[in-house]
């Protein structure tokens, strides 16, 4: 790289923007505020793997959810994807209704629901080209709709205790496993998005879709293969949260998806799209986490909780835009 | 400029000036118009298809009066979307509205609902300038608020239901008096939306905050207050909500965070969508984001109306608004995201 | 020749609507030639162009590329077929690294993407190679987006000489006024480029410069409203005759015919105006009635400049005065304002709102800048098309359905019809016009002169500057090295060039 | 106040033969499980009366509730109508338009305390209801005795403005007066949402870590995210838990002993046996087998019999669920108001201890 070293001076690579920077010190701030209030409980083994534990479903939604944002579509089916997955899985697995048992049989199906759902999401935006905003959000319902009607009439089924019940918060690695497969996923996350095409492409069509057409970019296969990828993670996160709670419930996604948007947007990926990425939103991520679960360990009364979550959203993104304030800068 | 030239534009093999004119043109154009209201009619003659009684028994007025909510705070999200951005908080607003004014209704009276309204319409204002002076991406602070929001809406009532205590008849004629056989709230909201119609159409203000929508660095650099308009746009949004806040007092009597116009969010987006409304902003017709209101509460009731299982009821719902959009979605960018 | 042409177009067609943006061109290119594509504003070149590049698919007609006939239905086709483009709008994926950009067409075994997967260091080294060829010195690791302009459309250029590398057929190069945004002695660097290419393939070329062109070209084509109306070869044509054929009249005599009158009041002064890392120490005066050009070599901070006086960009020091008052919050608006107005080079991104129609883009700059009544507004607007001869003559069509050319005149239109217009910069404003239209924005710029206002211009060419300024300022990384009085001073280009760099 | 009632005066409604009669229940959604028993209750009523049934499914929003209700009502039926409010506000709201529609509407869990059917008129038939209280005393009691009468205790809530949660909550205060050694250390709201309780208690758990020595919670759904959770913390063992609604699950823990009998306390009564006492109530109204401007006040206004249950008497209450269509028979002949084990006790509206 002989000319590497005298560019453009304003044209040189970026590594870090103080948008980064700016999360990380907003969580870190927590971090030290919930120790300063809980020096006995919040820092320890127990709570740091509650966080942990809590922080792999949103995580696993954030891979998705970030690459579709990325593309600058967005995806709000999660929480049907994830009814629908986690449905199909508890009940094709040995559970107290006594419905047919897969075994690992069962995971397969459910993702491969998700992926279906995902699918149907991508096909239906780039067929009809209908904003993803509202594609996803009738799938949202069409997968609820398909998790009521798998859940039927009768009883709650279960899942019998220990088995596959117990993985997620066993912990052999000291950490637990939820964590750990959330880690995977996003790790395998960060590679799609840096050394493949499929990612590489999501942030080609977010910066300008119009151009990735006219350079005759295969524009609509990788948006519907984006979808296709959040949908698994859709299917994932369902799997994983009826693993955790032991029991099918077609409202197993509940909260999910203002998690994991708020997430994304908060570690500072664009919802125009192309900018950001997944390690962005592993902070936002811990951000929410890391508060949802401090604000409970300090007391905070029920009824402001969500005022507190909510005001410090408003300052974590307010914090990190204040240095980019510029008057061309253009904020929607 | 010069005789010659203008001998070559005016020729015959010169091109037409009217490249928009073209039929295929024309008939899109047409139906951008004419679409949410072709894709309401056909689903109301369905239902009325499988239920006549429906339609003759009064169906309409109650479809009106569910609407009526809804329609408003889809216009203030339409009015937000116009302008590129997107106000998460303004379901919350509607309902901090109800309880606001349930409380005040009794001390304060007629006075009340201008209250809220005054007070709200601030909320959303707050929104809009942090959005445009702290440059905060509104989806993001938006989220923010509606957290904030729903805590003050149960600290103000005390996390339970507050009953409006004397004065009710302030707001009574909205749903108890009749004019074409539907409560006067749902003609409030129409002519709201008329308002919001002119000021796009016939005003300054309106093409600039088109302009925004369109292509803010554009606006900027011609010269507009590309800030204020979009505070503009929150602050209307506010209001919206503030008047759907009346509306479901006057409605129930009384006001809950998780009771009547305690989830009006997402029916009004899809609302404001199925009416034609464009997500990247400057593409919005406030006549269409009515009809699209009426559509998103038909939904629902209308598949109850033709006994459709209630298991299935959330995945029809999903289909037909998934349908209805692809239906009426406008167009005019090559580009969907 | 004996080897089949390089490429043959017979009765190719396409309309927009009902606009016949290209009608029944036949056209030959022969191998080793270079092709020169001249026309009007709206002539149809761009569509015919992208036509060429499986962009559009014509209505009508066939093409031959090597002598076997060809469907482009998309722009990979194209691609495979040898043929490499750059766009008269850019078109490099803005939040891809330039290096990524470069690969963006590549395919088969020898790819750094295989199986969909990343050989970063393969793409980066590739790249280099690429850039180093035409003279390019940015980092290949860069997104695109954090590039200047200049710096983008050489990244093009290295783009279609790739394509046209790649391919094993003899490639073909089609360039859509690449030289528009382009610096001197970054044209004479791909002057040299088409030159060597010359010894493998062919291209074409189009341009508004009319003397590059006949310098550059073997032959060039002439399209008016469509069609194809002349092929000369480049010795048998003057720009004279070009000129005629491309406008159907006589070019107007050059010398210049007005007389500025003397700096009277200035109507803004800038004092010692400081932006870091841009430019330092900027002190001028602008006097109504006269035209100021700033000349300056990529880096000289003019834009930056300009866009400070027009409030687009914050100062680190500084004071400006209007009509002897110092100024405070300098903004865009109080600009606007005070009756100063800028147009942007960028022009589809800062300069208008393409979604609205030319009318409203008129109407847009604040109220009380111009004549209120929405009646007079509409006679205006109407007056504005005949005297600036916009195509296709329709305020009602909406912007980003005009043509480059057509849309500046409307952009400068939206400036020109303020009433009390005090100061119009404009940052390279005959960028992407043709002659006649540049004539026309140049006769605009007098008559706002004349009106009393003061204009600031960032021209394309250093003659630009001589012919339309009355007064010219040399930058060279962000200082002033020179003043000139054009009538008193009589500089030539020499002269500045030597300033500049 | 009157505010409530404006625009409903007393008159006397008509009545009507049974064909043009049809059975309306509404409720909440249709996933949770006590919402999937009144389903069942209400289907067992249809079938013994031969009466067709509609089923209302709310999706958790009144708006939508409140226009499938009004739908129904356009569609010209008469309808005996039984409807679990989303929302104490919904009440008036609804009452009107069956009023207005001339059917019959008995309201279960959810009113506004000042609006009473006797002042509404006929097509009120009742409000129906089990009590807040007394459930939140007999859990409160039990799990504080479970855990020795001392110890340190945690408690999840419903929705935080639901007057169900509330009443228990206070019931639960109520019982823990007689217990000054047992503190109750946190309240949170788990929103009836299995997920979410779990994740609170997962947060409670690594606040207060083993001083927890009890769990009480507003619902069994709750209670159900609750020993998950404890279970994952490896707790179960040692922490007593108490409930309300006996669901199928917990039912199963406590004849496990799960844990060392790790639930210790709760109550008996079914989604099965509140539909079908308010439908059948609606039902003698829409049909005029009954006259509710005849009926006492304690009729109109309805507090049931809930039972508490603890490990001992646990058989003698979840044999019930064995036979649904047993009990809505008896029902059916005994009339709505006593048929064990939920008979009328009182007259509402519900106090609050102070
Ligand atoms: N996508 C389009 N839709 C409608 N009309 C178009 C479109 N693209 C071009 N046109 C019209 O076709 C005609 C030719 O446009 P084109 O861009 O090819 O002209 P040009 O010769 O490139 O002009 P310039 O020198 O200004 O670039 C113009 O009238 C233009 O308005
Ligand atoms: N908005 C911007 N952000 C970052 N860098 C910029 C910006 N504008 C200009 N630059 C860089 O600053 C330097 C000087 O800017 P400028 O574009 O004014 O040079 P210039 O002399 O005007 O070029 P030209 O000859 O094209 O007019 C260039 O390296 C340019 O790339
Ligand atoms: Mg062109
Ligand atoms: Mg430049």
């Amino acid at each position: 790289m002989s000319a590497a070293t005298h560019v453009v001076p304003t044209a040189s690579p970026r590594r870090v923007s103080p948008r980064e920077l700016g999360e990380v010190g907003a969580l870190v701030l927590l971090v030290v505020v919930f120790t300063a209030l809980n020096p006995s409980t919040f820092v320890t083994l127990t709570n740091i793997r509650t966080v942990l534990d809590q922080a792999s479903v949103p995580l696993i939604l954030g891979v998705g959810a970030t690459l579709v944002i990325l593309m600058g579509s967005i995806d709000l089916s999660v929480e049907g994807v994830m009814g629908a997955a986690g449905m199909t899985f508890i009940l094709l697995s040995d559970n107290t209704r006594k419905t047919v048992d897969l075994g690992a049989g069962a995971i397969v199906v459910a993702l491969a629901v998700g992926l279906a759902l995902g699918l149907l999401s991508g096909l239906l935006h780039t067929r009809l080209r209908v904003p993803s905003f509202i594609v996803t959000l009738g799938v949202w319902f069409v997968g609820l709709g398909i998790a009521t009607l798998l859940f039927g009439e009768s009883v709650i089924p279960f899942l019998p205790d220990g088995g596959i019940k117990a993985w997620p918060s066993h912990h052999p690695l000291g950490v637990p496993n939820s964590f750990l497969l959330a880690l995977v996923i996003v790790v395998a996350g960060l590679l799609v998005a840096r050394f493949t095409t499929l990612g590489r492409m999501a942030y080609a069509i977010g910066g300008d879709e119009q151009v990735a057409r006219d350079n005759g970019l295969a524009v609509d296969r990788y948006k519907v293969l984006v979808f296709v990828v959040a949908g698994g993670c859709g299917a994932v996160a369902g799997i994983l949260a009826t693993m955790q709670l032991g029991a099918g419930s077609a409202t197993v996604g509940v909260g999910n998806l203002f998690t994991t948007i708020a997430a994304v947007v908060i570690g500072g990926t664009s919802l125009g799209g192309g900018r950001g990425g997944i390690h962005r939103t592993v902070v936002g991520v811990l951000l929410l986490v890391v508060l949802q679960n401090g604000l409970v360990l300090s007391g905070v009364s029920p009824n402001v909780q969500s005022a507190v979550s909510g005001a410090v959203l408003i300052v974590a993104v307010a914090a990190a835009a204040w240095p980019l304030r510029d008057r061309l800068r253009i904020v929607t | 400029m010069t005789a010659m030239s203008h001998a070559l534009v005016d020729a015959p093999s010169t091109a037409p000036d009217r490249p928009t004119r073209s039929p295929a043109a024309r008939a899109l154009a047409l139906w951008q118009s004419a679409g949410p209201v072709a894709v309401f009619v056909v689903l109301l003659i369905l239902v009325a298809i499988v239920q006549p009684p429906f339609v003759t028994g009064g169906g309409l007025r109650i479809l009106a009066v569910q609407a009526t909510p809804i329609m408003l705070v889809a216009l203030g999200q339409a009015m937000v979307l116009h302008v590129g951005s997107i106000d998460l908080s303004n379901a919350a607003i509607a309902i901090l509205s109800a309880i606001v004014l349930a409380k005040a209704l009794g001390p304060l009276g007629a006075a009340a609902p201008l209250l809220c309204l005054v007070l709200l319409t601030a909320v959303g204002a707050v929104n809009g300038l942090l959005v445009a002076f702290a440059q905060v991406p509104s989806f993001a602070l938006t989220l923010g608020t509606l957290g904030v929001l729903q805590a003050v809406s149960l600290v103000v009532s005390h996390a339970s239901t507050v009953y409006a205590t004397a004065h009710t008849g302030v707001l009574d004629f909205l749903f108890e008096i009749d004019v074409f056989g539907l409560p006067i709230a749902f003609w409030v909201a129409v002519l709201l939306a008329l308002a919001l119609w002119l000021l796009l159409r016939r005003t300054a203000t309106g093409r600039a905050m088109t302009a925004v929508g369109l292509n803010e660095t554009g606006a900027r650099f011609a010269g507009l207050r590309t800030q204020w308009l979009r505070v503009l746009a929150f602050a209307l949004s506010g209001a919206m909500a503030a008047v759907a806040g009346i509306m479901i007092v006057a409605q129930a009597q009384s006001a809950s965070s998780s009771g009547l116009g305690s989830d009006l969010l997402i029916p009004a987006i899809a609302a404001a969508i199925v009416g034609g409304t464009a997500l990247t902003g400057g593409v919005t017709n406030p006549l269409n984001v009515v009809v699209g209101a009426l559509t998103v509460s038909l939904v629902p009731i209308g598949a109850q109306t033709i006994g459709v299982t209630s298991q299935a009821q959330s995945l029809v719902y999903g289909l037909v608004i998934v349908v209805a959009v692809a239906l009426t979605v406008p167009r005019v960018r090559s580009i969907v995201k | 020749m004996t080897t089949p042409a390089a490429l043959r177009l017979d009765g190719v067609s396409k309309s927009f609507g009902s606009v016949h943006a290209v009608r029944d061109v036949s056209l030959t290119i022969a191998r080793h030639e270079v092709v020169g594509l001249v026309g009007e504003n709206g002539a149809g070149k761009s569509t015919l162009l992208k036509i060429l590049t499986g962009i559009h698919t014509p209505d009508a007609g066939t093409i031959e590329v090597a002598g076997s006939p060809v469907r482009f239905s998309r722009p990979q086709d194209a691609v495979a077929a040898g043929i490499g483009v750059v766009h008269q709008e850019q078109s490099l994926l803005p939040n891809l690294s330039v290096a990524e950009n470069l690969a963006v067409h590549d395919a088969g075994p020898d790819s750094p993407t295989r199986f969909g997967l990343y050989r970063w260091g393969r793409l980066n080294a590739d790249a280099r190679q690429v850039l180093d060829r035409v003279g390019s010195r940015v980092d290949p690791r860069t997104l695109v987006r954090d590039l200047s302009f200049v710096d983008r459309q050489m990244v093009e250029i290295a783009r279609a000489l790739r394509v046209g590398e790649r391919a094993h057929t003899s490639p073909l190069l089609v360039l859509d006024e690449p030289t528009a945004v382009l610096d001197r002695d970054e044209t004479e660097v791909l002057e040299q480029e088409i030159a060597s290419l010359k010894e493998v393939g062919s291209v074409v070329f189009v341009s508004h410069r009319l003397d590059e062109v006949r310098r550059i070209c073997d032959r060039i084509l002439v399209m008016t409203h469509g069609e194809l109306v002349a092929d000369r070869r480049s010795e048998e044509v003057n720009e004279a005759e070009i000129f005629e054929l491309m406008i159907g009249r006589r070019a107007d005599a050059r010398e210049r015919s007005w007389t500025a009158p003397a700096a009277a009041e200035p109507v803004l002064e800038a004092t010692s105006l400081r932006r870091s890392g841009r430019f330092a120490d900027v002190s001028l005066a602008l006097h109504p009635g006269r035209c100021l050009a700033i000349v300056g070599a990529l880096g000289s901070g003019r834009e930056q400049l300009c866009r400070a006086l027009f409030g687009a960009v914050g100062l680190d020091g500084g004071r400006i005065e209007l009509a002897g008052r110092p100024v405070r919050s300098w903004s865009m608006r109080s600009a606007v304002e005070q009756g100063v107005g800028y147009v942007s080079s960028e022009r589809r991104v800062e300069a208008m709102v393409g979604g609205l129609s030319a009318r409203e883009n008129l109407a847009l700059a604040p109220r009380g800048t111009r004549p209120a009544g929405s009646h007079d507004a509409r006679r205006l607007t109407e007056q504005w098309f005949e005297r600036l001869d916009v195509r296709p003559n329709d305020p009602d069509v909406a912007l980003d359905r005009f043509s480059g050319g057509n849309q500046q005149k409307v952009v400068m239109a939206k400036w020109l019809t303020m009433t009390d217009l005090k100061v119009l910069i404009l940052d390279h404003p005959l960028r992407g016009l043709d002659p006649d239209a540049a004539a026309a924005v140049n006769a605009e710029i007098r008559s706002a002169c004349e009106r009393g206002a003061a204009v600031v211009m960032l021209p394309d060419t250093l003659e630009e500057a001589l012919e339309t300024a009355d007064d010219v300022l040399v930058m060279r990384d962000g200082e002033i090295t020179a003043r000139f009085d054009v009538v008193a001073d009589a500089p030539t280009s020499l002269d500045l060039l030597e300033r500049m760099v | 106040a009157c505010s409530v009632v404006t625009r409903v005066g007393g008159a006397n409604a008509k009545t009507y033969p049974k064909k043009d009669v049809v059975l309306v229940a509404s409720v909440i959604n249709t996933t949770n499980p006590y919402m999937v028993s009144m389903i069942q209750g209400a289907k067992a009523l249809s079938k013994r009366l031969g009466v067709p049934l509609k089923i209302v499914d709310s999706q958790g929003s009144s708006q939508t509730e409140i226009s499938k209700i009004q739908a129904i009502l356009a569609q010209g039926k008469k309808v005996a109508l039984m409807v679990n409010t989303v929302a104490s506000s919904d009440a008036p709201t609804i009452v009107n338009a069956v009023k207005a529609a001339g059917g019959y509407v008995t309201i279960w869990w959810n009113k506004p305390d000042s609006f009473e059917p006797a002042r509404v008129g006929n097509n009120f038939a009742a409000f129906q209801k089990f009590p807040g209280v007394v459930s939140g005393e007999c859990t409160g009691k039990a799990l504080a005795e479970g855990i020795g009468k001392k110890g340190d205790i945690i408690a999840l809530a419903g929705v935080l403005d639901s007057t169900t949660s509330q009443t228990r909550v206070a019931g639960l205060k109520q019982a823990l007066k007689a217990y000054p050694g047992v503190h109750l250390l946190d309240v949170q709201a788990g929103n009836w949402d299995p997920q979410v309780a779990f994740g609170v208690t997962q947060s409670l758990i690594s606040k207060y870590g083993k001083k927890i020595d009890g769990v009480w919670a507003a619902d069994d759904a709750m209670i159900l995210g609750a020993t998950e959770a404890m279970k994952k913390a490896g707790r179960f063992d040692q922490v007593k838990f108490a409930s309300d609604g006996l669901y199928p699950p917990v039912v199963k823990l406590m004849k496990d002993h799960a844990g060392n009998d790790a639930v210790v306390g709760e109550t008996f009564h079914r989604g099965y046996m509140a539909s079908a006492i308010g439908l059948y109530t609606s039902y003698l109204a829409v049909t005029g087998k009954i006259n509710p401007a005849k009926l006492p006040r304690d009729k109109r206004d309805s507090l049931f019999k809930l039972a508490c249950v603890t490990p001992a008497n646990l058989a003698e209450y979840s044999r019930y669920d064995d036979d649904i269509d047993g009990w809505v028979d008896t029902m059916v002949e005994k009339g709505p108001w006593n048929t064990a084990p939920a008979q009328l006790v009182g007259a509402g509206p519900e106090k609050l201890p102070r």
